[in-house]
C-alpha cells in the first residue's frame, strides 16, 4: 500500500488525544515516513481535500454542527476511527448526559439560549466505525499497531480483555484486594500497561469496557466495600456512561 | 539440580548445616557474586520475586509473592525470535545460573508441574534453557497464610525433595539441608556452620506447629468423582453470576501455563518478533477463533474449565493435580471465589 | 469604496477550533470577529455532583496540552477547601511537574505552533526538509518535557499521580537523576533555541495593555503567589473574582474576561517575563542576557521569545529541584469537610483559576475555572483590532498570515477555555 | 536444543483458485533436506506463519504417498493470517512447521468401508485420504464421499471429482442453496441430507467427518440415529492454537489436547470428556 492518508478530525475534546501523535517524537520523523498525515489543523496550515484512507476522529458529539462534520468525515474516509474514549463512548463529556441539559447550561453560561448542545454520544450513535481506539487519551502504542495494521491489511491486536490482566503481568499490588480500593480495572479494556494501578491509583475506567464486563457483580462488591449507590452510579458514569455494560454497571443497585 | 525433578535421598548428602539469620543478607549476597539472586522482597503491602544481594531486602517471613516464581522460567512477555528479511534469529541466550531464593514448597512442587508440562514430547526450549539453569533454595513454611491449602494437597508446609537447599526456620537460625551436588557446593563455598542431627528434631516441631495452622483445606478424596458428576451442578450457574471474567485469578496461578502468541511488527514491516505472553482460559477470546465462534462463550463454561483444569484434567495430562494449594487466585479474586470453598459446596458442605 | 474580507476559515496550528473573520470597508474595519467553533464542554456544570477526589482527574480532560496544570490547581484549590497542608517534597514535586509540561508546550509552540510562520513554511513537517536540525531538536526537547511529566505524573497526557495532599506514587532519586543530566544536556539546545528565535524578524507592533501574572517574593511565581499587573493589580489569589470578572459581548464568541473598572489583560510568557524578569533562576538570567534589552516589551510577537527565556528557566529550575530531591512515599491523610478554596497557577499559557465549593460530603456544590485562553481571548481581539489595519495594503493571502500569526502568538488553547460560546458557525 | 516454535522458510510453487474465498497452495521447503525428511499422515496439520502477522494450523491438503517434493495447502480467507496468504505470489515465501498432530486411523486401524462426510473447507483433511484410497485402491472396499458446501461454487476440487469417481469413489454432492442462474443437478440441503440416499451401511465401515463443528454435530446424531457406534466415528476438531505442540494451552477439551491428542478423534472418545464437544450431543 502506497502512503496512507490520514485526517484528524476534533469533536468535543481536549485535543490530548491528538497531541499523542506529536507526542511521539523519538518516532514521529519514522511515522511521517510511513504515513501522510493530510488533513491535521493543529499541526499544518495547509490541509489537504479528502478523500483520505484513515480518518480518526478524536471527541465526543455534543452539537449538531458536529453529527454534520462528522457525516461529512464518514464520506470522505476509507476507515473512520474513533479516536480515544470521548470518540469511543462520548468520554468525559458524557457526564452531562444524566443532568438536564438546561441545568447544565445555566450552571456554567448566563446566557444559555444562545447555546445548542445535545447529549454526548460516541461517534458511532451517527455513523458507522471501523476501528476503536480506547482511553483518555488513546494509545500511542495501539495507534501504532493500528496504523501497521492498515499498512499490512490486517485486524491489528488490541487487548480486549481486563485491566487486572496487564495489572497482573507487571505484578501490581492489587488495591482492591490488598489494600481495600476500589477499582474498575476488572471490567475495564486493557491496553494502558494498568497504567492507574501501576502509579497505585485504582483504574477510573477510562477504556470502557472489557470483553464480557460483569459489571453488576462488580457494582454488588462496590456496595460490598462500603460504597453509597451514588459513588457507584458516579464510577461508572464517567468515561464510558453511554455503553450499556457500564449502564447496566451503574443502575443494578 | 537436573530437569526433571530428580529424587535426592538424605544418605547422599548428610551435611546438615545452620545458618544464623542475620547471615542470610551475607549469605545472598555471597551468591550474588556468582548468579542472579531472586528473592521475595517487599512490594507495598506485597512480596515480589526480585533480583536480591546488592542491598536490596530480603525478606524471607513472607507469606506468598504475588505472582509465583515460575516468572523467572516462563515470562510473563517473551520474545520468542525475531525475523528480517533474510531470517530468524532465535532469542535463545546463554542463560546466566540463577537462584531461587526462599521459595515455598508448593510454588517448587508448582515448577515440577511446569516441568512435565515444559518437557513432555516438545521440549519448550525457552523454558528449559532457563530451568536447567536455576538452582532452588527453598524455604519451608512455618505460617501458612490464611489462603493456604497446600497441606490438603501433599505440596506443604515442608518440602521433601526439588530442591538444591532447603531451609528451615527454627527458631534462632536456619536450618539448611542439602538436595543436590550444586547445592552441596553452595554450602560449601560459604562454610555455613555444621549442625547436630538433633536439629532434624526441632525441623520435627516446626512442622507440627505448622500444620496446626492452617485454615483452608480441600479434600481431594472421591474429587474426580465428585466433579466428573457435578458438571451441572447449580453452583457453576451462580459463579457464571458471581464471577467477574478478569483472569487474574489465572494469571496469578503458579501452574497455569498457557500463553498467547502476537507478532510485531516494526515501522519499516519488514522486520519484527514473535512475542507470546500469559494467556488465561477465564477471558472471553482465549477460545475464540476465526470469524468470531467461541467455544467456552459463557462465563459458567470458563469458571468450570479453570477449576477442573486444576483439579481434574491435570491429572491425566500430567500424571499430578494441577493445584499445589498456594492460595493465589483466593488472595487475589475481587469477588472472594475459592476454589476450596467450591469443592466443599459442591460436595453440599 | 472597497470592501475587503480577511477570512480564515480554520486557525491552524492552535489546539481547538477557530476562525477569525474581519471585514474592512475604506479602510475602516467594520466587523472584526475570533470566532470559536469549539462547542462547550461544560465542565463546570458536570463537576457539581461529582466527588472532591475525582475533580483533578476531571479537570485534567480540559485541556490535553496543559492537563497537569488543571490538576494542580484543581488539587490546591481543593486542599485550601478542605485545609489540607502539603510538604515542601510535595511543593517540589508540582513545580518540576509543572515545569515539566512549560518546557513540553512551550517547545511545542515555538517549534510547531509559531516558527513555520516566521520561516516560511505551513508546517513544522514542511519545516523539516529544510531544517532537519531544528526539528529534531525540538522533538528532543518535547521528550525530554514529556518525560520528565511522565516521571513525576505517570503519563504524559493526562497525569495520574497528582492528588490531593500530594501524590500516589513519588520517583526515586536515581530516576531523578537519570533526567537530570538529560535537563543539563539539553540546555544548549535551549540556548540554540532562544538564539534562534531572538533572530527572528519580528513585525512592528505595540499595544499597550495590562499584563498579569502570579508573583512571589523569591521565585519567579509558578503554582501560587499574588497577583500583580504593570496597571496597578495585587491581590491574594481569593480575591481574584472581586476584581477579574467576565461579560458576555453581544458580538463576540466568548465570555470576556476583564478587569473591573479597567478592560482586556494579557497573561502568559510575556506577561510573566515582563513582571517578573528579576526573579528568573540566576543561572538562566545570565543565560538569557542578550536579549534583556527586548523586555519589558509590548509587542506580543515577542512571546515566543518570552516562551524560550522560560525553557531555559524552567531547565535551570528543575536542575536545581532535581539536586535536592529524594522523594519518599508520604501518607495522604485529612478529613473531608465542607469548605470554599482558591487557586491560581501559572499554566504555560498563562494565569490559571480554579475555585470550588464543597459540602460536608465533599461534594461540588460550585466550580469556577478560567484558564488562560479565556483570559486573553479579549485581549486577542483587541490585539487583531489593532494591528489588522496596519497590514490592510498587504496582499490578502499575507494579511491574513500576519492576522493568524497575531492569534498564535497566544498559543491558544481552544478547548480549554471551558467559557467559549460558540454563537454561528460557517463552514464551506 | 531444538526449537518446535521456529518455523522454516518454505516457498508457494503453485495456487490454485479452488472458489472465491478459498486457494490451494502448494508448497515446498527452501532447504532441500527439510522437504525430503517431510513426511506426513493425512489429517495431520502444520503451523502457518506469515511472519508480523502470525501463525494459523493449517491442514496437509495432499498426500505424502505421491512423493512430490511438494506439498498443499488449501486455505480459506478468513482473517489475518489467511487473507496475508491470499495477498503472496508463486516464489513469495512463508514460515511452515509440522506436521502435527494425529492424522486419521488409516495406518493404524483396519480399514475397510469408508464414509467420508464433509462440509466446507472440511474436504481439506480429507482429501489426503481420498487420494490414499486411490493410491492402494484394493485395500479399502466401498468408500463414499458426501460433501456439501453453501452454493455450488463453493465446492473444493471440483475438477478431481471425475478422477475419484473413476476409481470407484462414490461422490455424493449437496448444496445450502443454488444462486439464480447455476445450474445444479446435485441435491440441494443440508449434508446429512445425503445419509437418506447414501449406500454406506454401519458394518465393517470407518466414518472420518470433517466440517464446523454444528455440522459435525448433526452427522454423528445422524449416524448413530441409523446404526453407526460412536467407536467407528472420526471427526477432526477445531480449536483455537498458538502453538499446536501442547505448550500454549489453548486447544484443550477436558485433558485432551486437540493439537496432539487430535484433531482427529473417536467420537466414542469425546463422549467421556465433561465438557460438551460437537455442539452439546455428547452430553
Ligand atoms: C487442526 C486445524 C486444521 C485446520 N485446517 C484448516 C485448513 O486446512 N484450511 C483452512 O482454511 N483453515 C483451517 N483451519 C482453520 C484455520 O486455522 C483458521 O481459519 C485460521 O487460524 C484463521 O487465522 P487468521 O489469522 O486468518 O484469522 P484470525 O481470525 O485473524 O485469527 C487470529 C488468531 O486467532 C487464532 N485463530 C483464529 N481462528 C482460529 C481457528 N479457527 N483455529 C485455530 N486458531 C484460530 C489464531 O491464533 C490466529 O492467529 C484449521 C484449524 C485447525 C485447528
Ligand atoms: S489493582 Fe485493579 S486492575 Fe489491578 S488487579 Fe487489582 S482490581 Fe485489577
Ligand atoms: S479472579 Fe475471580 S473474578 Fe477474576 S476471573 Fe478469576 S474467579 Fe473470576
Ligand atoms: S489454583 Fe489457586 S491455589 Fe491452586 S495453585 Fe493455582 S493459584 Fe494456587
Amino acid at each position: 500500500m502506497s502512503k496512507p492518508k490520514i485526517a484528524i478530525y476534533k469533536m468535543s475534546s481536549c485535543a490530548g488525544c491528538q497531541l499523542e501523535i506529536l507526542n511521539f517524537e523519538p518516532m514521529l520523523l519514522d511515522l511521517l515516513g510511513a504515513v501522510d498525515l493530510s488533513y491535521f489543523v493543529m499541526a499544518k496550515r495547509e490541509n489537504e481535500e479528502g478523500p483520505y484512507d484513515i480518518g480518526l476522529v478524536e471527541g465526543a458529539i455534543t452539537c449538531g454542527e458536529e453529527i454534520s462534520r462528522l457525516k461529512k468525515a464518514r464520506q470522505q474516509c476509507r476507515m473512520l476511527v474513533a479516536f480515544g474514549s470521548c470518540a469511543c463512548y462520548g468520554g468525559l463529556p458524557s457526564i452531562k448526559n444524566w443532568t438536564s441539559e438546561r441545568e447544565i447550561e445555566e450552571r456554567v453560561y448566563p446566557q444559555p439560549h444562545l447555546l445548542e448542545s445535545t447529549t454526548a454520544y460516541g461517534i458511532d450513535h451517527y455513523v458507522t466505525v471501523d476501528a476503536y481506539l480506547k482511553g483518555c487519551p488513546a494509545s500511542r502504542e495501539e495507534l501504532l499497531e493500528f496504523v501497521k495494521g492498515v499498512l499490512l491489511g490486517i485486524k491489528p491486536y488490541l487487548r480486549p480483555h481486563s485491566v487486572c490482566v496487564e495489572c497482573k503481568l507487571h505484578e501490581n499490588v492489587c488495591l482492591f484486594t490488598s489494600q481495600g480500593k476500589v477499582c474498575m480495572g476488572p471490567v475495564t479494556t486493557a491496553g494502558c500497561g494498568a497504567l492507574c494501578p501501576a502509579n497505585n491509583k485504582p483504574c477510573e475506567g477510562c477504556r470502557g469496557p472489557a470483553n464480557d464486563a460483569n459489571t453488576e457483580s462488580l457494582a454488588r462488591t462496590f456496595d460490598e466495600y462500603g460504597l453509597h449507590r451514588s459513588d457507584v452510579v458516579r464510577l461508572f458514569r464517567k468515561f464510558a456512561g453511554m455503553t450499556p455494560e457500564f449502564s447496566r454497571g451503574a443502575e443494578v443497585l | 539440580m537436573s530437569v526433571p525433578v530428580m529424587k535426592v535421598t538424605e544418605m547422599k548428602w548428610p551435611a546438615l548445616s545452620l545458618l544464623d539469620k542475620d547471615g542470610i543478607a551475607e549469605f545472598a549476597e555471597n551468591l550474588a557474586e556468582r548468579y542472579l539472586v531472586f528473592g521475595p522482597v517487599a512490594k507495598g503491602s506485597e512480596y515480589v520475586f526480585a533480583p536480591v544481594g546488592k542491598g536490596e531486602v530480603l525478606e524471607l517471613n513472607y507469606h506468598t509473592t504475588i505472582l509465583p516464581p515460575k516468572k523467572l522460567l516462563h515470562q510473563p512477555f517473551e520474545v520468542l525470535f525475531s525475523f528480517h528479511e533474510d531470517g530468524i534469529q532465535e532469542n535463545i541466550v546463554e542463560q546466566p545460573k540463577q537462584i531461587i531464593f526462599g521459595i515455598h514448597p508448593c510454588d517448587v512442587h508448582a515448577i515440577q508441574i511446569l516441568d512435565k508440562a515444559y518437557s513432555v514430547e516438545y521440549e519448550d526450549p525457552y523454558y528449559m534453557n532457563k530451568r536447567k539453569n536455576t538452582l532452588i533454595i527453598a524455604l519451608n513454611c512455618s505460617e501458612p497464610a490464611e489462603t493456604c491449602f497446600c497441606q490438603s494437597l501433599g505440596t506443604g508446609p515442608f518440602l521433601k525433595d526439588g530442591y538444591d537447599l532447603l531451609l528451615t526456620d527454627i527458631g534462632e537460625a536456619y536450618l539448611v539441608e542439602v538436595g543436590s551436588e550444586a547445592g552441596m557446593e553452595l554450602v560449601e563455598a560459604v562454610n555455613l556452620r555444621p549442625a547436630a542431627r538433633v536439629a532434624l528434631v526441632e525441623k520435627q516441631k516446626v512442622y507440627e506447629n505448622a500444620r496446626r495452622k492452617f485454615r483452608k483445606r480441600l479434600l481431594t478424596q472421591g474429587l474426580h468423582e465428585l466433579l466428573e458428576s457435578n458438571f451441572r451442578h447449580p453452583i457453576w450457574e451462580k459463579l457464571k453470576e458471581e464471577c467477574l471474567a478478569c483472569g487474574s485469578c489465572t494469571m496469578v496461578c503458579p501452574t497455569c501455563f498457557c500463553y498467547n502468541v502476537v507478532d510485531k511488527l516494526d515501522l519499516s514491516l519488514k522486520s519484527g518478533k514473535r512475542t507470546r505472553e500469559w494467556d488465561s482460559c477465564m477471558l472471553l477470546e482465549y477460545a475464540q477463533v476465526a470469524l468470531g465462534h467461541n467455544f467456552r462463550k459463557d462465563r459458567d463454561a470458563r469458571v468450570k474449565q479453570r477449576i477442573y483444569h486444576k483439579l481434574l484434567y491435570y491429572e491425566p495430562q500430567f500424571g499430578t493435580l494441577g493445584c499445589v494449594g498456594c492460595g493465589r487466585c483466593i488472595k487475589t479474586c475481587v469477588k472472594k471465589i475459592d476454589i476450596t470453598d467450591v469443592v466443599s459446596r459442591i460436595r453440599g458442605e | 469604496m472597497t470592501t475587503q474580507t480577511i477570512h480564515v476559515d480554520y486557525l491552524a496550528r492552535v489546539e481547538g477550533e477557530g476562525a477569525i473573520k474581519i471585514k474592512v470597508k475604506d479602510n475602516e474595519i467594520t466587523d472584526l470577529e475570533l470566532r470559536i467553533f469549539e462547542p462547550p464542554r461544560f465542565f463546570q456544570g458536570f463537576l457539581v455532583g461529582r466527588k472532591y477526589s475525582e475533580v483533578p482527574g476531571i479537570v485534567s480532560r480540559i485541556c490535553g496540552i496543559c492537563p497537569a496544570s488543571h490538576q494542580i490547581t484543581a488539587i490546591q484549590a481543593l486542599e485550601d477547601a478542605l485545609g489540607v497542608k502539603v510538604s515542601r517534597q510535595t511543593k517540589d514535586l508540582r513545580l518540576l511537574l509543572a515545569l515539566s509540561q512549560w518546557i513540553q508546550s512551550h517547545t511545542l509552540h515555538i517549534y510547531f505552533l509559531a516558527l513555520p510562520d516566521f520561516l516560511g513554511y505551513e508546517s513544522s513537517i514542511s519545516m523539516a526538509r529544510d531544517h532537519l536540525p531544528a526539528v529534531q531538536r525540538a522533538l528532543k526537547l518535547k521528550r525530554l518535557g514529556n518525560d520528565l511529566t511522565a516521571l513525576i505524573g505517570g503519563r504524559e497526557v493526562h497525569p495520574v499521580t497528582p492528588t490531593i495532599g500530594g501524590f500516589t506514587r513519588v520517583p526515586r532519586r536515581e530516576e531523578l537523576q537519570v533526567i537530570g543530566e538529560r535537563l543539563a544536556e539539553a540546555r544548549a539546545d535551549a540556548l540554540e533555541t532562544l538564539d534562534l528565535v531572538a533572530s527572528l524578524n519580528f513585525p512592528a507592533f505595540e499595544r499597550n495593555c495590562e499584563h498579569i501574572a502570579l508573583t512571589e517574593e523569591n521565585a519567579y511565581a509558578v503554582n501560587g503567589g499574588r497577583i500583580i499587573s504593570n496597571c496597578g493589580l495585587n491581590i491574594p489569589i481569593w480575591h481574584y473574582r472581586n476584581h477579574i470578572k467576565e461579560r458576555q459581548v453581544p458580538h463576540s464568541h466568548a465570555l470576556h474576561s476583564y478587569v473591573e473598572d479597567r478592560g482586556s489583560f494579557l497573561v502568559g510568557p510575556l506577561a510573566r517575563v515582563n513582571l517578573n524578569w528579576d526573579k528568573l533562576n540566576p543561572r538562566a538570567l545570565k543565560a538569557v542576557e542578550g536579549v534583556r534589552k527586548m523586555f519589558p516589551s509590548f509587542n506580543p510577537f515577542h512571546s515566543i521569545v518570552a516562551r524560550a527565556v522560560e525553557v531555559i528557566h524552567s531547565i535551570e529550575v528543575c536542575l536545581d529541584l532535581i539536586e535536592r530531591l529524594d522523594p519518599q512515599p508520604e501518607e495522604l491523610d485529612y478529613t473531608v469537610q465542607a469548605g470554599e478554596g482558591f487557586a491560581a497557577t501559572e499554566a504555560p499559557r498563562g494565569l490559571l483559576y480554579h475555585s470550588y465549593r464543597l459540602d460536608e460530603e465533599g461534594v461540588v456544590k460550585a466550580a469556577d475555572i478560567v484558564t488562560p485562553t479565556a483570559h486573553n481571548v479579549a485581549n486577542m481581539e483587541e490585539d487583531l483590532r489593532a494591528f489588522a489595519p496596519g497590514v490592510l495594503d498587504l496582499p490578502l493571502e499575507e494579511a491574513t498570515l500576519k492576522c493568524e500569526m497575531v492569534i498564535r502568538n497566544y498559543d491558544p488553547c481552544i478547548s480549554c477555555s471551558v467559557h467559549f460560546l460558540r454563537l454561528e458557525i460557517e463552514r464551506e | 536444543m531444538l526449537n518446535p516454535f521456529k518455523p522454516e522458510k518454505a516457498v508457494i510453487r503453485e495456487i490454485i483458485h479452488e472458489t472465491a474465498d478459498t486457494t490451494t497452495y502448494t508448497f515446498s521447503f527452501s532447504e532441500a533436506n527439510l522437504q525430503k525428511g517431510f513426511r506426513y499422515h493425512p489429517g495431520q496439520f502444520n503451523m502457518l506463519t506469515i511472519f508480523g502477522i502470525g501463525e494459523a494450523p493449517i491442514s496437509i491438503s495432499s498426500n505424502n504417498n505421491m512423493d512430490s517434493g511438494v506439498f498443499q495447502h488449501t486455505v480459506r480467507r478468513v482473517g489475518n493470517v489467511t487473507n496475508a496468504l491470499a495477498k503472496m505470489k508463486v516464489g513469495d515465501s512463508v514460515g511452515i512447521r509440522g506436521p502435527y498432530g494425529t492424522g486419521w486411523p488409516l495406518n493404524v486401524l483396519e480399514v475397510k468401508n469408508l464414509l467420508l462426510v464433509a462440509g466446507g473447507i472440511g474436504l481439506a483433511p480429507l482429501r489426503p485420504v481420498i487420494q490414499e484410497v486411490m493410491y492402494r485402491r484394493q485395500d479399502f472396499g466401498q468408500v463414499e464421499l458426501l460433501y456439501g458446501a453453501r452454493t455450488p461454487g463453493e465446492l473444493l476440487y471440483t475438477r478431481e471429482f471425475e478422477q475419484w469417481r473413476q476409481a470407484g469413489i462414490i461422490v455424493r454432492l449437496t448444496v445450502d442453496a443454488v444462486p439464480e442462474g447455476v445450474t445444479w443437478d446435485g441435491s440441494v440441503g443440508v449434508v446429512t441430507k445425503l445419509f437418506d440416499e447414501m449406500s454406506s451401511e454401519p458394518f465393517d465401515t470407518l466414518v472420518f467427518t470433517c466440517g464446523p463443528e454444528i455440522m459435525m454435530s448433526f452427522v454423528v446424531r445422524g449416524l448413530v440415529n441409523r446404526g453407526f457406534v460412536p467407536e467407528q466415528i472420526y471427526v477432526s476438531l477445531e480449536r483455537r492454537m498458538n502453538c499446536g505442540v501442547k505448550k500454549c494451552g489453548k486447544c484443550q477439551i477436558g485433558p485432551k489436547f486437540v493439537c496432539r491428542d487430535g484433531p482427529v478423534f473417536a467420537y466414542a472418545e469425546l463422549l467421556t470428556l465433561p465438557e460438551e464437544v460437537l455442539g452439546g450431543v455428547a452430553g
